[in-house]
């Protein structure tokens, strides 16, 4: 992919997360779309704002989960049943109950690690280059104390003035021109 | 930070140890006597023993029995001493064409595929001196070999032995069969005559003679293995008594166990000495 | 803000509107509902009761009747004691879902007179259903081996054991048990009242006393009710197969009676949301969080039942594992499925969903499920133990056994009704207590 | 913040007005500061010399764990004191002592989020980081056992040119998969957690390779909203599988000892009282390292009494049940009327070993469950401290009152023996706890050992609504 | 202020995340190869030998039976390398000046031993028995392969586990009748070279209770049949413990089978033949003693 250049977006940075949920808001009602929070830990109002509730990741455990239990099942069913039967106290080969704990502990591992690295690709993650970390208000605030508001430029309703406007318009402590 | 690096230098080193440590085979080689393994513990380097002299094993005291040398009263014997039934024929059978027929062929005439190569002819046992010998005589060249036969007591426990004389009896009746030997109303053929049916020469059904590549003698050309025979003179008749013993025969007696002579082992792979 | 919060999807409709605080109903007893939900259960158990009588004329019937009975009084008191317990559990450990429990269960604890009065009939009739009691002396066990009314082993454990499963031992054990629960009980009850009578109500003086007395004593009882109940379970459960034994089994109707107590605990409150005070104090966010705890239940039973269960099938030696064969062989193999089924995978599955847990019309129906489950657990935990059903469950020339569907339904009715009784009698909402004003609050979108 | 109720009289900062108990953060934090303070331990250019001291100390001690190890290596497991009968020694008897330990790590992050904990949140950082370290220690143990640690990826389903597999009928294979899934998620969850802390070390770094390094651990993390929600329903997930994990790690180790026939092992309380032996043991632990740590880098704001009277009473309530445990088996060594069970018990109360039996009641039951009762002593940093070494203590005993007492008197009398630990155990037993303590100071050093995105969330300038306008002057103010 | 990545780091990372999974992946498909390959089994190697004996030359060539030299085969642990008296018994007089041959003629004269170098080497902890193995229907090639073909023996099999797993997990498609055993050639039945067996009635510990023939009994008669049965029936035991009671007569009356079983293919045959042999089956090999004492 070929660097892109020019403006990524317009960040604009707040004290509060009320101001950054009400600045949210505010753009979504004057038909953003494509525009993303940042906060130092997570705030559902923002997420709420930007009309963003349902993720997958819950889905990709479960797929996870259902392929380890899946796995370590056959597993234990294939080597103790076909691949190395062997006759033990005169258990039976198939012996259910004590295959439950193998079977359990796969289905944790696979759904764990799922959970884990689903959430890291369906984040895009990782990704230490961002456009965003040009701006040096945002390195220093944004993991710290600071809620900032970025409003794209690939979005049909920005424009470089009108969106600064509409920005100002929230009191923010600052409104930057992010360059890709 | 240097206290880290030398921690993770001692971490290196710790796992290297580990990983060194696993190519250790000491389970695959362990330090005790395997059978023609060698060792080197003893100078001759054989960890299976030779019986230790003047010591006499188990059954060993019955070694003058005639079960053991087929020698009555100072005269080869003529009985069986195991009891003859068709399992004794059977494995006379198979010890015979597993140990007798390189020389003396499967027919018992003496033309087996070393000699074709050279070896000394060995014994027709269809000769009239070997078909009149007694049983014991058979016994007694197996245990002892007989001119430049070796002896194969290592081979041939007793018992196979007496069943091989045995079964070299039933060759000499076979060799020397006649039509009232037939159960009445059995039908029998000429060999020459399902040689012609079955379009083979005539000479087929004849007795063998041995090919052209058969020689007297050895590559050397010094000796024909005859002690006593000049090179070049024909090898008397089969059946010859040649009167002597075979020179070397080393061969520890068997006592049923494994063969523990100078047999000279392998040594494993890495474990030479 | 609470920092464990999930998220979801469709049902956020979060607004500053519900940020909106909101105040305590004026008025905070019981409503009238529960006297007719009351004298409905004691018409069900006077029905139920008469239909049981039935079984006195067929074969078999009788002791069936007393075993069904004893199924029903257990079950009662896993409400009594798993009440008890989770009371004392949340005064320990806090927290606001136990404030809005806390009178429910109250009200189940305060039924100790008459779970002490329901006793008296497996007391008097105890020689019927346990060896123990039928041969109560080493001399009469050693009479009922020679006579085959005993195994040898019967014979032997139940002589060894002769201190603790004898009918006078039965009785002592059983006044001891029952004595320190009422008598915590009492406490439990009288100081909730005092508590919301306090002249100091509402100050942190106030709040601290009466959290301090309550903690001081729950903790400590908390200890001692788990060995009693221990006990209990094992003289009127346990010794019905006097070889028996496993040392989890206390903890197993420990976890059985929080499993029963929250699910009858959560349906009281979601009727009872119907109405005032409870239809504004019953938040969401407080059956969210009993509907998972509910869930740990499920899940800590599954758990140490399997757990068992793996321990005795491996070991696989005759002193355990008849135990097992006995309730799975023959038509026991169809209980006990069912009971895996019911008692284990339904409500897992029902109550892993976030959804089902937050809705009031499903919870009442899983809950009331779940309440059954109980019953068949109990069934097949009881009735195994018997000679002429171990092994093999039959109905044919064994009528007898319907009595299992009549007489608990009538008792645990019986029981239900002087709960309900209980439960008219106080405020549902305890007010001197620091989570009632948390229970005010506007509710979180998760 | 607008509250209906009570004014509170007392004047102590550090309690909660609402419920009188000690606040779970001090007041007067502000992000900046949080952020500050904790980053701050991590940025620092002057490594503290106490910190240089015990490293040096501690790496000195884990040197023992390389020494006998490499002898072990060298000679094989013969050099430990393991015998027949006592064919389970010291090895077993630290692996689940140290896996235990990390019990409490996964229970802290995973059931107190479950529960809605919020005090957790101060702790749950290094107790997942000690969760991880015990877990190593634990793991070098049986490995060792097998007696040929180089070859100890046999017990993993692999196509071996020997056509052997594991055999999934005995509870030593599911240890395998238990301890290793526990050891990976246990990973996974406390790398995971640190992500959005490292993002920030990575803003708030001077150092340049310490900006690289951290730059790389963050994943580029940004503090997206979208990515927020994310993460944290991945949060949620794993700590809901975690949960059943951690019971089901323990559960598997007492099977090691229930499912087999044996006086003294099979019996089916195992589990449980496994699992509260661990969680007890495990907030021992956790109280270990936190009572100093909290005083050396002043971090009493973040990791008050509140937390040190809540792991109490976690002790407290694990303890009884381990309390209780004890007391079933000795009650059903009786109630069982078997010879063996009831030999067993008294063996162990009064056999040779029995010293050994009433050193655990007394530091497991008998200190522990009489003075926890104690609000006073529960908040007593300094008792705590003390106590945590004793019940860490009885909880060794325990193991190896489990192990060596069910084992040296087994059926046959004629096959009685004794089991003696030799000096390559306790050095490698000693070695590891200088393991464990320097992987936990190098962790103290180089990574946030609290959770600064989870501290924010309780922070009164978090609240929104009404809330937010008093945050903001907070803010303002301390500008 | 310069970001600390550049551009292209988000592909590295990404990149590097993929390229780590491959791998892991790509080690453990080498090791496992690897475990297998002939560098660890030396599986196929020809080493060195002190005298370049030719398999091929004696067996293929000359006609020597298997037992000629390894004449223990049958009634021990091992098959014996034989002494050099063996390679006297016709090296005394043919190729007695060859150069290839000095080794021989001077271990003959000292009596110090040839050290051949050992091909089928198993480990020390691996305690494999030739006589259970020869007696109860494993052909030499089975395992050795087709030594008669080999002019410098090597390895045929890896000799792993593995590869003893595979048969006794199965033996059925190995199993051969007795007198098969020595059989270079065999191989398993077809339907263009059925095998009839029948079981002789004896019972004992080795294969010799079962007589198998390849041309049809029926047809070739009862007597036929009856010589097969015989010529099966070889001697293992020393025929002094032989039942003395028994005559040549009442063998022959009594040993021919009363009706054979036609098998066409090979699975078959070893499924008679397990039965048969008594040979366990995969279930019934729990103990580890069996290979490992």
């Amino acid at each position: 992919m070929p660097p892109r250049e020019g403006v990524y977006g317009l960040l604009a940075e707040f004290n509060t997360p009320d101001e950054l949920v009400h600045a949210t808001k505010l753009a979504h009602g004057a038909g953003y779309r494509r525009m993303e929070s940042y906060t130092p830990y997570p705030v559902e109002e923002a997420a709420e704002a930007l009309h963003f509730h349902k993720t997958r990741v819950p889905l990709v455990c479960l797929l996870g989960g259902l392929a380890g239990l899946t796995t370590g099942a056959l597993l234990e069913i294939w080597i103790n049943v076909w691949g190395y039967p062997l006759n033990l106290r005169a258990m039976p080969l198939f012996s259910w109950p004590a295959f439950v704990v193998p079977a359990y502990e796969c289905t944790i591992l696979f759904s764990g690690l799922s959970t884990c690295f689903g959430m890291l690709a369906l984040n895009g993650l990782p990704q230490v280059y961002h456009p965003l970390f040009n701006a040096p208000n945002f390195a220093d605030g944004a993991t710290s104390d600071k809620f900032f508001l970025c409003l794209e430029a690939n979005d049909p309703q920005f424009d470089l003035v009108e969106t600064r406007k509409l920005l100002e318009r929230c009191s923010p402590v600052s409104v930057v021109e992010v360059q890709h | 930070m240097g206290l880290p690096a030398r921690l993770a230098a001692l971490a290196g080193s710790l796992s290297l140890l580990l990983l060194v440590s696993g190519c250790r085979q000491d389970m695959q080689n362990q330090p005790k006597f395997f059978p023609q393994r060698g060792t080197t513990f003893y100078a001759d380097g054989r960890s299976v023993r030779p019986q230790v002299e003047h010591t006499v094993a188990r059954n060993q005291m019955d070694e003058d029995t005639y079960f053991y040398t087929g020698v009555q009263n100072g005269k080869e014997g003529d009985g069986l001493p195991i009891p003859l039934n068709a399992a004794t024929m059977e494995r006379g059978q198979e010890r015979y064409n597993i140990y007798c027929t390189p020389c003396h062929s499967r027919v018992g005439n003496g033309e087996g595929m070393i000699v074709q190569r050279g070896y000394r002819p060995a014994g027709d046992f269809h000769t009239d001196r070997l078909r009149n010998a007694p049983l014991g005589h058979f016994f007694a060249v197996m245990t002892n070999g007989y001119g430049a036969m070796p002896d194969y007591s290592a081979q041939l426990t007793p018992a196979d032995r007496w069943a091989v004389a045995a079964y070299i009896r039933a060759l000499q009746l076979s060799q020397n069969a006649t039509r009232s030997d037939v159960v009445p109303g059995a039908q029998v053929e000429d060999l020459h005559e399902i040689a012609r049916d079955l379009g083979m020469p005539a000479s087929f059904a004849d007795p063998w003679t041995l090919p052209n590549t058969a020689i007297y003698g050895t590559p050397n050309g010094k000796d024909n293995g005859i002690p006593g025979v000049p090179m070049g003179t024909p090898p008397p008749g089969a059946g010859a008594h040649y009167g002597q013993r075979a020179t070397q025969n080393s061969g520890q007696r068997d006592s049923g166990g494994l063969p523990t002579a100078p047999v000279s082992n392998g040594t494993p792979f890495g474990k030479q000495p | 803000m609470e920092m464990a919060n999930e998220h979801h999807g469709a049902d956020l409709t979060l607004g500053h509107s519900l940020h909106a605080a909101r105040v305590l109903p004026a008025v905070l007893t019981a409503p009238e509902a529960v006297s007719t939900w009351r004298k409905r259960a004691a018409g069900v158990a006077v029905a139920f009761g008469l239909i049981s009588l039935v079984f006195l004329f067929v074969p078999l019937g009788k002791e069936h009747l007393l075993r069904a009975y004893l199924m029903g009084y257990m079950t009662c008191f896993n409400f009594v004691g798993g009440a008890l317990a989770l009371l004392m559990v949340q005064y320990v450990s806090g927290g606001k879902w136990g404030q809005i429990l806390r009178r429910p269960l109250e009200a189940m604890t305060r039924t100790i007179w008459v779970l002490i009065l329901m006793l008296v009939p497996i007391l008097l009739l105890m020689k019927h259903l346990y060896q123990w009691a039928a041969f109560p002396d080493a001399a009469s066990k050693l009479w009922a081996y020679h006579h085959g009314f005993m195994t040898q082993e019967q014979q032997l454990t139940a002589t060894s054991k002769q201190t603790m499963l004898s009918p006078s031992s039965a009785w002592i054990q059983s006044a001891i048990v029952l004595g320190i629960m009422a008598l915590v009980i009492t406490l439990l009850n009288r100081w909730s009242l005092q508590r919301d009578q306090d002249p100091q109500a509402g100050t942190m003086a106030s709040f601290d006393k009466w959290r301090i007395r309550f903690e001081n004593l729950s903790g400590p009882m908390i200890l001692l009710y788990v060995v009693l109940m221990t006990d209990f379970v094992i003289v009127f459960v346990k010794s019905l197969d006097v070889t028996w034994y496993s040392s989890v089994y206390g903890l197993q109707f420990l976890v059985a009676q929080g499993y029963a107590v929250l699910a009858l605990g959560i349906l009281t409150l979601i009727l009872l949301s119907r109405y005032e005070p409870i239809k504004s104090m019953f938040r969401v966010t407080e059956q969210h969080d009993m509907g998972k705890l509910l869930f740990a239940f499920v899940m800590l039973n599954i758990y140490l039942c399997f757990a068992e269960f793996l321990i005795i099938w491996s070991g696989n030696v005759p002193d355990e594992i008849p135990w097992y064969l006995n309730r799975i062989r023959g038509g026991w193999w169809v209980i006990c499925s069912l009971d895996v089924i019911f008692h284990w995978v339904i409500p897992f599955c029902i109550l892993l969903s976030r959804d089902i847990k937050r809705s009031k019309s499903k919870m009442i129906w899983v809950c009331a499920f779940m309440l059954v489950a109980r019953l068949l657990d109990m069934f097949w935990l009881i009735e195994p133990n018997f000679p002429d059903a171990a092994g093999n469950l039959h109905i044919t020339g064994n009528i007898g056994i319907l009595a299992y569907v009549t007489v608990p339904i009538a008792v645990v009715a019986f029981w239900i009704a002087f709960y309900l009784n209980e439960l008219g009698k106080r405020p549902l909402i305890n007010v001197n207590d620091p989570h009632t004003e948390e229970l005010l609050e506007p509710e979180h979108a998760h | 913040m607008a509250t209906q109720g009570p004014i509170p009289e007392i004047d102590d900062p550090t309690l909660d007005p609402r419920t009188g108990e000690y606040a779970v953060i001090a007041p007067g934090h502000t992000f900046r500061s949080v952020t500050q303070k904790i980053a701050g331990i991590v940025l620092t250019d002057n490594t503290p010399t106490a910190w240089l001291g015990g490293l040096f100390l501690a790496a000195t001690v884990a040197m023992g764990v390389v020494v006998a190890v490499t002898w072990l290596v060298l000679k094989g497991v013969g050099i430990w004191g393991i015998t027949i009968p006592g064919a389970w020694g010291f090895a077993i008897i630290n692996f689940v002592w140290w896996i235990g330990i990390g019990h409490a790590g996964t229970l802290i992050s995973a059931i107190l989020l479950l529960f809605k904990q919020t005090w957790r949140n101060s702790i749950n950082r290094f107790a997942e980081a000690m969760t991880i370290f015990a877990v190593c220690c634990a793991a070098m143990f049986p490995l060792l056992h097998v007696g040929r640690p180089w070859l100890g990826y046999w017990l993993l389903p692999y196509p071996n040119s020997m056509n052997v597999w594991p055999q999934f009928r005995s509870p030593l294979a599911w240890d395998v998969f238990a301890v290793s899934t526990y050891a990976t998620i246990s990973i996974v969850f406390w790398y995971m957690g640190m992500i959005p802390d490292f993002g920030t070390l990575r803003d708030r770094a001077k150092n340049p390779l310490a900006k690289y390094a951290y730059g790389m651990l963050s994943m580029g993390w940004r503090g997206s909203t979208r990515h927020w929600i994310r993460y944290e329903s991945a949060s949620l997930l794993l700590a809901g599988l975690s949960t059943p994990l951690v019971l089901s790690v323990h559960t598997t180790i007492s099977f090691d000892f229930a499912v087999a026939a044996m006086a003294g092992w099979h019996t089916t309380i195992f589990p449980p009282y496994f699992v509260a032996g661990a969680v007890y043991s495990g907030f021992a632990m956790v109280l270990t390292l936190a009572i100093p740590i909290r005083k050396f880098y002043h971090l009493e704001d973040l990791v008050t009494l509140r937390h040190l009277d809540n792991m109490a009473k976690v002790m407290l309530a694990t303890g009884s049940i381990v309390g209780y445990g004890y007391g079933m088996e000795v009650f059903m060594s009786w109630y069982s009327a078997s010879h063996w069970e009831f030999f067993m018990m008294w063996n162990r109360m009064f056999g040779p070993m029995g010293w050994a039996y009433w050193v655990l009641i007394l530091t497991n039951l008998a200190i522990p469950l009489t003075t926890l009762w104690s609000r006073k002593l529960r908040v007593n940093a300094g008792y705590l401290f003390f106590l945590s070494f004793v019940v860490n203590i009885g909880m060794w005993f325990e193991r190896f009152v489990i192990v060596v007492t069910s084992l040296y008197r087994d059926y046959l009398p004629s096959s009685w023996g004794t089991y003696r630990a030799t000096k390559w155990d306790y050095m490698l037993f000693i070695g590891t706890w200088g393991l464990f303590s320097t992987l936990f100071l190098l962790f103290a050093r180089f990574a946030p050992m609290i959770p600064m995105s989870e501290i924010r969330t309780m922070l009164p300038a978090a609240k929104l609504g009404n809330g937010g306008e008093d945050a903001k002057t907070v803010v303002q103010e301390a500008i | 202020m310069a970001q600390v990545f550049d551009r292209s780091s988000n592909a590295l990372a990404r990149a590097s995340l993929v390229l780590s999974g491959f791998i892991v992946i790509a080690l453990g498909v080498t090791l496992n190869s690897l475990q297998r390959s002939p560098w660890v089994t030396r599986q196929g190697q020809r080493p060195d030998q002190p005298v370049p004996f030719s398999h091929m030359h004696h067996v293929q060539g000359l006609g020597l039976q298997c037992q000629y030299c390894h004449t223990s085969v049958e009634k021990s642990m091992y098959a014996g390398i034989p002494p050099t008296k063996t390679c006297m018994n016709c090296h005394s007089q043919i190729w007695t000046d060859a150069q290839l041959l000095e080794p021989v003629r001077q271990s003959w004269a000292t009596g110090a031993s040839i050290r051949w170098i050992r091909v089928h080497d198993l480990p020390d902890f691996v305690y494999f028995n030739h006589e259970i193995h020869v007696n109860k229907g494993i052909g030499c090639a089975s395992c050795h392969g087709r030594v008669d073909e080999m002019p410098l023996v090597y390895e045929q099999n890896t000799l792993q586990m593995e590869w003893c797993l595979n048969c006794h997990r199965n033996p059925a498609k190995n199993l051969r009748p007795a007198a098969e055993i020595y059989n270079m050639a065999w191989q398993g039945p077809s339907q263009q070279k059925p095998v009839w067996c029948a079981s002789t009635g004896v019972d004992g510990p080795t294969a010799q209770q079962v007589a198998c023939v390849t041309t049809d009994p029926a047809a070739a008669g009862l007597q036929l049949a009856g010589l097969s049965v015989q010529q099966n029936n070889v001697l293992q035991n020393n025929p002094m413990e032989l039942d003395r009671s028994q005559t040549l007569s009442s063998v022959a009356a009594s040993a021919v089978p009363a009706n054979y079983v036609k098998f066409t293919s090979q699975q078959e045959l070893g499924l008679y033949l397990m039965k048969q042999y008594h040979i366990r089956t995969a279930n019934e090999l729990a103990s580890c003693e069996t290979c490992h004492r």
